[in-house]
């Protein structure tokens, strides 16, 4: 505890507590060489790192108290009017050197839409959920974990967000203190994104889907299915050998690695069964056909997004160099002009459900 | 085939529904399966509470669920409920049971047919033990209800502590208003 | 109305013993080398091979991946002759609003891609058009006098 | 003497976990003078008391719990509800809070039973537990008291005072204690070490020993602490000349009692606040320390708590120590059986 | 003996039916007061419309995508009238094609199969043309589909017809010019109990293992028969859960058909008053 203390004294209070703690019979004084007794870990996770979920036990709370804890809940997160300031920051104009932030979202199904020389293409809803901010480290406090060797170029700060509220209730009060400062309700979620400094939000500022515009593209990360131990043909593509003709239990396998002699060992690389899944995955350069204001979702092009259907997505702008945005993005994040929008945001070359039925013309 | 069956309809269960269905481990196919799954709907519906391996239960407790939903829903008139109870019972006495006991009680009922707790395992057995019942059964409930116990330490201190937030919280609502329409009033006067 | 006498006529040859000029094998979904085609056309030589139940088979696809789609151009053996010939219809199945038809059609072409024929007696997609249209060089084969001899469309 | 502490801290530590070893060390080097005379005194009356029973004499005890029935033969004056629950099995030995006899009568677990009785035990968690929550909040005041007593460096003068009867219903459990610094108030990590000490106490599982002595030996054992020693005439007046002590630990203190088994009855424990009070007892100013607690047995997610701590942090309004009638301690509750 | 059997079939219908006898009042107009009125809707909105309910699989269920697609199929149902229709009803599709002449194109044919749910929806039409079978697939709501067009509405005794492709031609040749056969207001949809000759195998799918209802007598040898037993999975139609999991339950019907009924209405009121306007006798056009 003592060396606890110790560590949490901040400058201001230091007198007021010595004076006060000497009454008690604990000691608070420095440990000396502390930094060579627990040397810091090589490798260590970062600091959000904690238990999240609570053990799950039956509280046998009564119903009444259990819709008081939900009304203290409602009063202390929702009820609060804490509004961000509107001058978030920075007169600062998107240019192509600056990193924004991305954004958690839920995959939330495919569906087809049409464009309007009738083609039909397949999108992926994502919803993005409720991200807000919870805390900014700037390139100067980040500590990652392998040092970069050298000059860095381009320094980016890390904004953590979080996403998808929760009762805290069913989290631990470790993880439930992360949320302390920026006052949101501890979320399910959290994720690290690099920003550029002049990209950075403050705490509790919300993040909503029109961060993104329809026409421009975007990186997807997720979490591939997971699908065990699996063999050539389904983890590789491998084509397996005939059914018949000869062919005597080798009907899925793979066939010859490699050649003897000098190169008589297996090549680095080489394709054989194993663990397929589990493992993120970045999809690039997915265009952002539709955006829907009311549910915050993007239709993004594809069928192929990492992740099963209801797993968490992590979005980017694009680093694909030809698809990067010839327009200025928000920045550093969408503020509402308190202008109401429409529902459905189009990408111009997609047809519409609601307008009439395609007809084609001579001339085209 | 992703189009939804419309030649059939039921009625939702209120137990969590597996994705996938068990194997259960049968050498005979998926029709021991359900020979399987049918001896233990058979026993729980004659027992009212029955003690068995986890997952058994767990994929038991689901069928059972549905034979008692369409008992309720389709009555004894409707032949296919008749063949599904006929199948589903080995013992034919337990059809009667199911359609003139089962099915009045649980008729109004807004949770599911059945409990299921997790049964502790003797120590050298590594397998997941469960216990499933009927609700609504003769026998001593298995676990204390404390779930609407005022009296608990826990509960008196939080019922304090309820009022001294609410009196509060109104008292600061009533605040406010008298302030407002004080605000209003001068503005009237002025 | 029903033609009875047809049926009568199908069920007697069944009933022989397995003719060497009759295929018992459904026809293949996809068109590779050695699949059996039908020709549509009233050209003589391919009205003679369908007549004799000796339909002409694809011995070669002009194009890199040696399936063939609508439109594309075969190489078929057909009476003991090598002749060019175009897709008109596929059995597999199609995109939306692209027809499939219950046998794979083909229409006999020269070098030049003039038909052999002077009549198309089945329907045939319209998408041909805007695929023949394209596969057109001003300088190469003129496919599109294949649309002119068609029928009909679907 | 010296030997005599030796003694019974060697019997508090093999009595605990091992861990309670590394905490007992810095405990001794802290247990003042006084607190060794006192527990001296204590262990000379506790052996003179065993010594006096005599002739051995058996007792029917007739054990009802929930669902089995039990009969012991136990040792009158000697045998507490403690042996008892120790012979019918560990679990009830660690989960009662307080024992039952003919189902009226609450009684200290290791207390000697005087007579053949029906016995019942009681834990937190059974239909009707307001007499056992009352029982836990008051061994709360009472470790609170062992903290409050402990925690101060020597230059701090320390003097506790007392505790009102418990009230659940007020949201934290209060004892009063007199310090001789001027005003006092704490920060929050100032609070936090607090709490984390009653954490640790409690966690040493000290067994709450009870015994009723003279008053003659009540004035003796806090002829140092002048509240105390004004109050127990008057206790002894209302009990029939008898005063009732409690020690866990070291700590040793007056209450009419029952109390709950074991120190480590105690789960989540927060001192939320230390507030001075606005009287005029001689001697200097009275602090009121507050707090609030949870039986083991009974889990809390954290946010509930906070809601609780967060009460607990207002003034308690139980009655102010030296305003209006006499002081009279724990009239609430008679746990007595005639001998 | 094809063209009587659906005046037969209809007329048999008629009396055992009594679906529509008693929708006089359309729900919209009257607004749900019962919870039994909601049932019955329920109960003819998930045949005629059963590309609203969502997949079934619970894995792919998302509630807010499911809202979307229906928003979205609703858009596009104000902009064309997709009809009540069923396998088995000859279907003309207007839809505009960028390849023919006159940018438009029409397709008459008997819809041998339906499958998919919200904006996947399509339905296989299938006609006999100068002796040619041709089958097209549409997308219900494809944006090009100008029309649709009910020429013949009756349902057939078999959820899918793909067994025609094997069928003497006769049984799928349609006049490309065919009227609308219309129906006297508040009848049933006529289920026409036509049985299918088949031509001799070869065949695209082992028929005799499908328990086809709408064929005639296959004519195979019994070792087929025997096979086919032997293959049969007698118990599937006991597994409870294989059936619940394969469909979606009512209260869940009730909630998706309450939400869009009565944007549905509008398109289907016009059907019927259309249907009311003319009637003529069904026409003979096998």
């Amino acid at each position: 505890m003592a060396l606890a203390l110790t560590t949490t004294f901040t400058k201001s209070t230091v007198k007021f507590l010595e004076e006060r703690l000497l009454l008690l019979t604990i000691s608070c004084g420095p440990v000396r060489n502390k930094s060579k007794q627990n040397p810091k870990p090589r490798l260590r996770n970062p600091t959000w790192f904690t238990q999240k979920h609570r053990v799950s036990s039956d509280d046998n709370v009564t119903l009444e108290n259990k819709e008081f804890l939900k009304e203290v809940v409602q009063d202390r997160y929702f009820n609060v009017d804490n509004e961000i300031s509107k001058d978030l920051a920075s007169n600062v104009i998107w240019r192509p050197g600056l990193q924004r932030t991305g954004v958690m979202a839920r995959k939330i199904g495919i569906y087809p839409m049409w464009l309007k020389t009738g083609k039909k293409i397949s999108t992926t809803l994502l919803q993005v959920l409720d991200n807000h901010v919870i805390k900014y480290y700037p390139p100067e406090d980040y500590d990652p974990q392998v040092k970069r060797v050298g000059r860095i170029y381009n320094r980016k700060g890390c904004l953590l967000l979080g996403a998808e509220g929760a009762d805290p209730s069913t989290f631990t009060r470790e993880y439930c203190g992360l949320f302390k400062d920026s006052g949101v309700i501890p979320k399910r979620h959290l994720a690290r994104f690099f920003v550029s400094p002049d990209a950075v939000l403050p705490a509790g500022t919300l993040i909503s889907a029109l961060h993104f515009q329809a026409g421009n593209y975007v990186d997807v990360r997720g979490l591939t299915i997971d699908r065990g131990f699996q063999g050539v043909m389904k983890r590789h593509g491998f084509k397996g050998m005939p059914a018949s003709h000869g062919v005597t239990k080798t009907h899925r396998r793979g066939g010859n690695i490699g050649g003897g002699g000098e190169k008589g060992r297996v090549w680095p690389g080489t394709k054989m069964p194993g663990h397929m899944g589990n493992r993120y995955r970045i999809l690039r350069g997915l265009k952002i056909w539709r955006i829907n204001t009311k549910y915050n979702v993007l239709f993004v092009s594809g069928q192929n997004i990492p992740g099963a259907t209801n797993s968490i997505v992590y979005i980017y702008d694009t680093k694909l160099p030809a698809r990067k945005p010839a327009e200025p993005l928000p920045f550093p994040t969408y503020i509402g002009t308190g202008e109401e929008l429409s529902e459905n945001i189009f990408d111009k070359e997609i047809h519409e459900f609601s307008e009439p039925t395609i007809v084609y013309s001579d001339k085209n | 085939m992703n189009q939804a069956e419309i030649s059939k309809l039921v009625s939702q269960l209120r137990v969590r529904v597996n994705p996938r269905l068990r194997k259960l481990k049968s050498a005979g196919g998926p029709e021991a399966r359900l020979d399987k799954l049918r001896k233990t709907v058979t026993a729980l519906i004659k027992h009212e509470r029955i003690e068995l391996n986890y997952p058994r239960a767990d994929e038991s407790r689901m069928y059972a669920e549905r034979l008692i939903s369409d008992a309720i829903r389709y009555g004894d008139c409707h032949r296919e409920t008749m063949e599904m109870a006929d199948f589903w019972l080995i013992e034919k006495q337990l059809v009667h049971k199911l359609f003139k006991v089962l099915a009045p009680r649980f008729v109004n009922y807004s949770t599911a047919y059945t409990r299921m707790y997790t049964a502790p395992s003797v120590y050298p057995e590594v397998v997941k033990r469960a216990v499933l019942e009927l609700r609504g059964n003769p026998y001593p409930s298995l676990v204390p209800d404390m779930h609407n116990n005022r009296n608990l330490i826990h509960n008196v201190l939080l019922d304090e502590a309820k009022k001294a937030y609410r009196t509060q919280k109104y008292e600061e609502i009533a605040a406010k208003i008298d302030a407002a329409e004080k605000s209003v009033s001068e503005e009237a006067r002025k | 109305m029903f033609n009875k006498s047809a049926l009568l006529r199908i069920s007697s040859l069944l009933s022989q013993p397995a003719s060497k000029n009759f295929h018992l094998s459904s026809t293949c979904n996809e068109i590779r080398k050695l699949a059996r085609l039908r020709v549509v056309d009233n050209s003589e030589i391919g009205k003679r091979a369908m007549a004799e139940g000796k339909p002409p088979r694809c011995i070669h696809v002009y194009n890199k991946t040696e399936v063939g789609l609508i439109g594309d151009r075969v190489l078929v053996a057909i009476k003991g002759e090598k002749k060019k010939a175009i897709l008109v219809g596929l059995k597999q199945n199609q995109k939306p609003k692209v027809p499939k038809f219950d046998s794979n059609n083909i229409v006999l072409i020269d070098d030049s891609g003039t038909p052999l024929g002077t009549r198309i007696h089945v329907p045939i997609p319209t998408i041909l058009r805007t695929i023949l249209k394209e596969r057109t060089h001003a300088k190469g084969a003129d496919y599109t006098k294949l649309l002119g001899i068609a029928s009909k469309f679907v | 003497m010296m030997n005599n502490i030796n003694v019974i801290l060697a019997r508090s530590m093999v009595a605990s976990f091992p861990r309670v070893a590394t905490c007992s060390k810095r405990l001794t080097s802290s247990l003042s003078s006084e607190a060794v005379r006192q527990n001296h005194l204590f262990d000379i009356e506790q052996k003179k008391q065993k010594e006096s029973v005599g002739r051995i004499e058996k007792i029917q005890i007739e054990y009802e719990g929930p669902t089995d029935k039990a009969t012991l033969t136990m040792n009158k004056h000697i045998s507490t509800p403690f042996d008892c629950a120790k012979h019918l099995g560990e679990r009830i030995a660690d989960q009662s809070a307080v024992a039952l006899l003919n189902n009226d009568t609450l009684w200290h677990m290791h207390k000697p039973l005087p007579d053949s009785c029906k016995l019942q035990f009681l834990h937190y968690k059974i239909p009707q537990p307001t007499a056992v929550n009352k029982i836990f909040w008051r061994s709360c005041s009472f470790i609170l008291g062992a903290v409050a007593n402990a925690a101060f460096k020597d230059t701090v003068k320390v003097q506790l005072h007392s505790f009102p009867s418990p009230n659940v219903r007020s949201g934290s459990f209060v004892y009063d204690v007199q310090l001789d610094l001027a005003d006092w108030k704490p920060t929050e990590k100032e609070l936090k070490v607090l709490s984390i000490e009653m954490i640790k106490f409690c966690q040493q599982s000290h067994a709450i020993e009870h015994m009723n002595v003279s008053t003659e030996l009540a004035l003796d054992l806090f002829r140092n602490n002048t509240h105390k020693y004004q109050q127990i005439p008057d206790i002894a007046a209302h009990n029939n000349g008898k005063i009732t002590l409690f020690r866990a630990g070291h700590h040793i203190d007056i209450s009419r009692g029952p109390m709950v088994t074991n120190t480590n009855h105690l789960g989540r424990v927060t001192i939320a606040n230390v507030i001075k009070l606005n009287t005029d007892v001689p001697g200097g100013p009275i602090y009121r320390f507050q707090g609030v607690a949870l039986p083991k047995s009974i889990m809390l997610n954290h946010f509930a708590f906070g809601l609780l701590e967060e009460r607990a942090r207002n003034l308690n309004p139980a009655r102010i120590p030296g305003s209006q009638e006499s002081f009279e301690e724990d009239n609430s509750f008679v746990a007595q059986v005639t001998a | 003996m094809l063209s009587t059997t659906p005046r037969l079939a209809l007329s048999r219908q008629l009396k055992n039916f009594r679906r529509f006898a008693t929708a006089t009042t359309t729900p919209a107009e009257q607004p749900v007061k019962d919870k039994s009125d909601t049932r019955k809707n329920v109960l003819e909105y998930r045949q005629i419309y059963p590309e609203f309910l969502p997949d079934p699989k619970i894995e792919f269920r998302n509630p807010i995508r499911e809202k979307l697609e229906r928003s979205d199929m609703i858009a596009r149902r104000a902009n064309v009238d997709i009809p009540e229709f069923y396998v088995g009803s000859v279907l003309a599709v207007t839809s505009a094609d960028r390849h023919s002449p006159g940018k438009l194109h029409r397709f008459v044919g008997i819809c041998i199969k339906r499958e998919g749910c919200g904006l996947r929806a399509n339905f296989l039409l299938r006609n006999v043309i100068d002796h040619q079978g041709v089958e097209i697939l549409y997308d219900m709501y494809d944006p090009t589909i100008k029309g649709i067009e009910v020429l013949r509405l009756e349902k057939r005794l078999d959820n899918e017809l793909l067994y025609l492709r094997d069928a003497l031609p006769e049984y799928s040749t349609f006049d490309s010019n065919m009227e609308i056969e219309i129906l006297p207001e508040g009848a049933p949809v006529p289920v026409n109990e036509i049985k299918v000759k088949l031509k001799p195998r070869p065949w695209l799918d082992r028929w005799e293992r499908k328990n086809l209802k709408g064929v005639q007598d296959l004519e195979l040898p019994q070792r087929f028969y025997d096979r086919a037993k032997e293959l049969e999975t007698p118990w599937e139609k006991y597994d409870l859960m294989k059936q619940y999991m394969r469909t979606v339950p009512e209260e869940e019907q009730v909630e998706i058909f309450s939400e869009v009924q009565t944007h549905l209405h509008r398109s289907g009121a016009a059907q019927k008053l259309k249907r009311k306007r003319t009637f003529v006798k069904p026409t003979k056009l096998a």
